[in-house]
């Protein structure tokens, strides 16, 4: 009997295995964001009240609200499958990590899942706090003197907040929380890349902080590589 | 509300129920002592978070042990966040402010010694006494809720300036629930000063026995009885200050809430409202606060310092008088906390001008005190030590006071540790000598047992020389500039001042821990001190003349009827050199 | 009469000076370790505001005297320049007196000070708190897209300042109650959300200095603080050249 | 409680002759005075401080509530000397208070009403603000007194010695409550 039940247990947990071995074999989606139109200047941060994060840095700290790379190629910006696949069931067991060095969020976007462990960490000398602006999920405000243990939340809904500490105002980012483990947030190029999608059609959407989102139709048979590229509208101001 | 016309309870035996005799007793001695001992609990609480905050200061990121325990949030790590560092601020200061000041020495030994001295039964409403008590404990549950709360208590301090009080949670851990509590708890302090203010003038001017005339109280009487009118027209106006912050907090009103607010990308959807209105009223009710904390205590140290000196005042007429005096213009000087808020010169003008006024009639009693131990025959016992370094530590914050006074020196110091320094010296540390004379006094009478006198003197030389220690040197990081208020000095000028707060820490963990000594002497004299005498101090007022503990009617049956006045020292009695109030004996001549 | 009325004049402004120069009827003497600022400030208003009456009430009772109807006929003229002239003139006058501080903005957030300066084109774009964008650097809410006075302005997290020239500050919460507090330069005043509160200084001393907020603001009020930085004229200048670039 | 309430007034040995019930209620008078006094004083700086002030018309209800409320003031006072020579005359008196008591209360219940079948709520402006706070508490203070009517009853029902010192103090809390309601109601119409 006892034989029994662990060789089911074996059974059901290399079957498991083989369901998710399989998987990576799925289509993937690549593709680059760029924009037309004349975006805003990146302006310089002055940290002069913080001198222990001031002297980290040679030239000025930018802003990160629009980064664009040469040729027009837009940085940050979230791209996922907003419909077509199954929700997932479980979070990753692997947690994110969200830093604070010299006064200034890495990443400036943190993308990840609904349930998955996020955890916050100070680098500096001095206390940050952390308080992402929540509308749907539960607001947080959480100080973090140096030295102290990671902060460690979930979000259990997804949204895209913004991320701010009030002790030094500029410093800003954004936590992606969403409810698909496809997706991608695009690089310094502008590009991204969404793996292992098994077949089916799917609602591709690209979200910017400033410029909102762009949403389009893909559809995957097989292990194919399919490209989607996105064009946002630049603003001046 | 129903026995509203019911004047004296005592008729009928003593309870006999527990519930009935020791939780919600009728008795105004048994009220006392749960104010007291209420404001002891507080006290211990509120030292214990200055401990905590004073390690902060100077060992900003060191982890305190055991308090990752009391807060998660507060102390990742048991390493202080900025913001729990506020709200141990603010529940010190309510904490202290409202029920270790407010509570011991008005409410605390008022309840219990002034129906007594008067040569009453109990006050005029025993059951507005009780629900006066059990509301007052109610705010304090709902206060101390605040800690277990998931954001914690409040951080915007114990005056609560809107709107950082009034927004919410977007300005800060501790805003949304915590402040709830805060507002919900300081209204229901309210009613319960109230209620008690109340009963205290109805029992002083109706309950008096046979002879007791105005003239004849006792100045502690006399200083609690100007204590409740304060109280009474204090807390009624703090009342609807609270009203109203909770309606800006829960119905979104905007009585203290401008346009325009945008707080952590919020735009506050308020319009209108005044900040100064609220510190208005705040400081309408929180001037006579400081009065209300100090007057009884003065009152208290007057009654010692008599039978101590054996002699009486040089005059108690002109103390009256300045205590009413003080009472009076306390309500006239509020603006003087607001010079820094935007009022017109002209304004800061009225208000500095009834400030050093109010200075004279506390300079008046000051002198009386020092004047009057001139051809004193001192006795040094615990409570004469305590009542002696009142008045040195009254002086020391007195004087301090001219300077803020003073709008212009006012600019430079009103944001600094001069006024931490200045006010827990004259408001703070005063008001503890006086509970600490007025409890090493009255402890026989309470009790039936007399405390340990070299105890006390321990306790008093290693207090005095404490507070001084820490409260001295907040006057010089003032001057210095050193802004209070802050968790951390991050700021470079502050850097040099540092070894000066590690030395200003080391001398508060010592000081507090002296006071250990005097928890101890409480609780063993408690049970294990030398059996009372009926009149140990050879103290003159009514309260001597019954039996040490009084029994439930104070005078077991006997119709008190009084002589003369409370302050028969150096005089030939027949019992000494003093003439209790009740003595049936003839008037001798006076002999110094 | 016209030589009469010159003459009161004269009379009027030699004998409101005289006194006032003769200490006749002054402040009693200082005896307190403060009061020295509030004397000299009142030493500086006097003279300035003293010059300018007696040269006022001079001039008026010159031309008086010399403009009086001559009845011969003669020509009546203008001042050279004409009004252009007088315009100038009493801008160059009062301006030393009313215009010419610095007009600078300071905002208190949670938790820092910001510190606007209004451009070359002299003037500040509205504010509109809705608009508002930290992470972009929008502490004030600006709208540059609507507002050209806004495209200009200068926002700065130090304040700098020329050294002995005016300054005129309008202090502006954005969130809840803060305060303004430089030891250096005895100026300690709260900023109450929902009042614009004018503050004036003249900073005497080219060097850094801290400022700091001593209002209880909220988590991070400990650390909310900038750099007064007073430069000199040429400095300053240059700083503001560079900023608007 | 009542056996304890009826004990005879031990008031014989003390110098002062007043009764306590009456100077408490003195003393309350002045404490509720000053809390009205604070709230009206923010009502004048409220209404200065902001430009969002939007007067409202008061429900016409109200200016029948105050003769209504006046008129109690009346039968309380006629209770009063009434019950010197007799407790029944004086009963009737007391009911007759109550009733019109009860028929503030409601009057000044369909007066929320009406306003806020307007669209006038606790949070609409700032002067909805301070109406209802105002009306709402000085409702309760009313409750309280009508609560003491029901106890002063209930005593002439039970008690052969009567004391007159609670059927004094109720009128005087009475009347005050009267004088305080005037002056809100003329706070509130004004506009300053």
């Amino acid at each position: 009997m006892q034989l029994l039940k662990s060789c089911t247990a074996t059974v059901t947990a290399l079957t498991f295995a083989a369901i998710l071995t399989a998987a990576p074999g799925g289509g993937t989606v690549t593709g680059k964001v760029t924009y037309t139109g004349t975006p805003a200047k990146p302006k310089p941060i002055d940290m002069a009240k913080e001198p222990s994060c001031a002297k980290q840095y040679t030239t000025p700290l930018m802003t990160e609200n629009v980064v664009t790379g040469s040729g027009n190629t837009l940085e940050y910006v979230v791209v996922y499958i907003s419909a077509g696949a199954p929700d997932e069931s479980s979070a990753p067991s692997t947690a994110v990590t969200f830093d604070q060095k010299g006064c200034h969020y890495t990443p400036h976007v943190l993308a990840f899942q609904v349930n998955q462990d996020l955890k916050v960490t100070n680098s500096d000398q001095t206390s940050h706090n952390i308080h992402p602006l929540a509308k749907i999920n539960r607001e947080w405000n959480k100080s973090q003197p140096p030295g102290t243990p990671p902060i460690s939340e979930k979000y259990d809904k997804p949204e895209f907040i913004s991320v701010k500490c009030n002790i030094h105002p500029w410093m800003h980012g954004w936590f992606a929380v969403v409810k698909t483990s496809h997706y991608a947030v695009s690089d310094g190029s502008g590009e991204f890349k969404l793996p292992n999608l098994p077949p089916g059609k799917y609602t591709l959407t690209a979200w910017h902080e400033s410029y909102g989102t762009q949403t389009q139709e893909v559809t995957i048979s097989g292990n194919e590589t399919k490209s989607a590229n996105f064009v946002f509208t630049a603003k001046p101001y | 509300m129903s026995d509203a016309s019911a004047p004296v309870a005592h008729q009928h035996a003593a309870p006999t129920g527990l519930l009935r005799k020791y939780v919600f007793s009728l008795d105004h001695k048994m009220i006392g002592k749960q104010y007291y001992g209420l404001a002891l609990v507080s006290v211990f609480l509120g030292m214990i978070l200055s401990w905590l905050m004073r390690f902060h200061l100077v060992w900003t990121n060191a982890a305190i042990p055991g308090l990752r325990l009391l807060s998660k949030n507060g102390a990742p790590g048991g390493v202080m966040t900025p913001e729990y560092y506020l709200s141990l601020l603010t529940m010190h200061g309510t904490l202290m402010v409202f029920f270790v000041l407010t509570n011991a020495p008005f409410a605390g030994f008022g309840n219990y010694f002034l129906p007594i001295q008067i040569g009453a039964e109990d006050m005029a409403f025993p059951r507005f006494n009780m629900m006066s008590f059990w509301v007052t404990f109610v705010a304090f549950l709902v206060l101390i809720a605040s800690f277990f709360i998931p954001d914690g208590p409040p951080i915007s301090g114990w005056t609560a300036y809107a709107p950082l009080s009034a927004v919410g949670k977007d300005a800060g851990p501790g805003l949304a629930w915590g402040q709830n509590l805060w507002a919900i708890s300081i209204g229901l302090f309210c009613v319960g000063q109230l209620l008690g203010s109340l009963n205290f003038i109805a029992t002083t001017l109706d309950l008096r026995t046979k002879g007791m005339t105005l003239s004849r109280l006792p100045i502690s009487t006399w200083a609690w009885f100007i204590t409740s009118c304060i109280g009474l027209l204090a807390f009624a106006v703090l009342l609807p200050a609270c009203v109203l912050l909770i309606l800006d907090r829960v119905a979104g009103t905007s009585f203290f809430i401008p346009a325009g607010l945008v707080i952590s990308d919020h735009l506050q959807p308020h319009s209108g409202g005044s900040p100064l209105l609220w510190q208005h009223l705040f400081w309408f009710f929180g001037h006579p606060e400081v009065y209300i904390a100090i007057v009884p205590a003065m009152g208290i140290v007057s009654h010692i310092l008599m039978a101590s000196m054996r002699k009486p005042l040089l005059s108690v007429k002109v103390v009256y008088g300045s205590m009413i005096a003080i009472g009076f213009l306390s309500y006239m000087v509020w603006g003087h906390h607001m010079f820094l808020s935007g009022m017109n010169p002209f304004s800061a003008l009225v208000f500095s001008f009834p400030t050093l006024i109010i200075t004279i009639p506390a300079t008046i009693i000051t002198m009386i005190w020092i004047g009057s131990i001139y051809g004193a025959n001192l006795r040094f016992h615990t409570p004469a030590l305590f009542s002696l370094g009142f008045v040195s530590v009254f002086v020391a914050g007195g004087v301090s006071g001219f300077f803020l006074a003073q709008p212009s020196l006012d600019i430079y110091l009103h944001g600094t540790y001069f006024v931490v320094g200045h006010f827990h010296m004259v408001m703070g540390v005063a008001a503890i000598f006086g509970i600490l004379a007025g409890t090493y006094f009255w402890f026989p009478k309470m009790s039936g047992r007399m405390m340990n006198d070299t105890l006390g003197k321990i306790h008093f030389w290693l207090t005095f020389i404490g507070v001084y220690c820490i409260f001295m040197p907040f006057h010089f990081l003032g001057f210095a500039g050193n802004v209070r208020r802050y968790s951390t000095f991050v700021d470079d000028y502050l850097q040099p001042l540092l070894p000066l707060h590690k030395f200003i820490s080391i001398a508060a963990f010592l000081t507090g821990a002296a006071q250990l000594i005097f928890l101890y002497n409480l609780i063993y004299s408690r049970f294990k001190g030398a059996p009372a005498p009926e009149n140990p101090w050879e103290a003159t007022s009514l309260e001597w003349s019954t039996t040490s503990p009084p029994p439930f009617d104070n005078f077991g049956g006997r119709h008190v009827v009084v002589k003369r006045g409370p302050n028969e020292y150096g005089v030939d009695g027949a019992h000494g050199d003093f003439i209790m109030q009740d003595s049936p004996e003839p008037e001798p001549a006076a002999g110094d | 009469m016209g030589k009469l009325l010159a003459v009161v004049l004269l009379v009027i402004a030699i004998g409101s000076a005289i006194p006032i120069l003769m200490h006749t009827w002054w402040m009693p003497e200082d005896i307190s370790s403060h009061g020295y600022m509030i004397d000299k400030q009142m030493s500086e208003t006097m003279a300035e505001s003293g010059i300018a009456f007696v040269a006022a009430q001079l001039v008026l009772a010159g031309f008086v005297a010399m403009f009086g109807d001559k009845k011969n006929g003669r020509k009546a003229t203008h001042l050279p320049g004409g009004a252009k002239a007088v315009v100038i003139a009493a801008i160059a006058l009062v301006g030393t007196e009313v215009l010419a501080p610095l007009p600078i903005q300071v905002q208190a957030e949670q938790f820092g000070f910001y510190f606007r300066y209004a451009g070359p084109d002299g003037k500040f774009g509205p504010l509109h708190p809705d608009k508002i964008d930290e992470g972009n650097q929008n502490f004030f809410g600006l709208d540059p897209a609507n507002d050209v006075e806004s495209r200009d302005d200068i926002i700065a997290a130090s304040l700098v300042i020329p050294v002995n020239k005016p300054i005129s500050l309008m202090m502006h919460a954005k969130d809840v109650g803060h305060s303004f507090y430089v030891r250096e330069l005895r100026i300690q005043q709260d900023f109450v959300p929902g009042l614009d509160i004018p503050m004036h200084f003249t900073a005497t001393k080219v060097g850094k200095y801290e400022i700091v907020c001593t209002q209880l603001c909220g988590l991070g009020h400990y650390n909310m603080r900038a750099y007064l930085e007073v430069k000199s004229q040429e400095d300053f200048d240059q700083w503001l050249k560079q900023q608007s670039q | 409680m009542s056996s304890m309430a009826l004990q005879p007034d031990r008031g014989s040995q003390s110098p002062a002759q007043t009764s306590p019930a009456l100077s408490g209620v003195w003393v309350a008078v002045a404490a509720i005075t000053m809390s009205f006094a604070a709230f009206t004083s923010s009502l004048i700086i409220r209404q200065a401080s902001g430009n969002d002030w939007r007067h409202l018309a008061l429900p016409g209800i109200l200016y029948l509530n105050t003769v209504i409320l006046l008129a109690s003031s009346l039968t309380v006072e006629t209770a009063r000397r009434k019950g010197i020579s007799s407790l029944a005359s004086m009963r009737f008196w007391l009911h007759l208070t109550l009733t019109l008591g009860a028929a503030f209360l409601a009057g000044q219940a369909f007066a929320w009403h009406r306003l806020r079948t307007e669209g006038l709520y606790l949070a609409t402006s700032p002067n909805s603000s301070f109406f209802y706070v105002l009306t709402v508490l000085h409702a309760l203070h009313i409750l309280g007194g009508l609560c003491a009517f029901i106890y002063v009853i209930r005593r002439t029902a039970s008690a052969s010695l009567w004391r007159v010192a609670a059927i004094d103090a109720a009128a005087v809390y009475w009347h005050f409550l009267a004088g305080l309601w005037v002056y809100l109601l003329l706070v509130l119409r004004t506009r300053l």
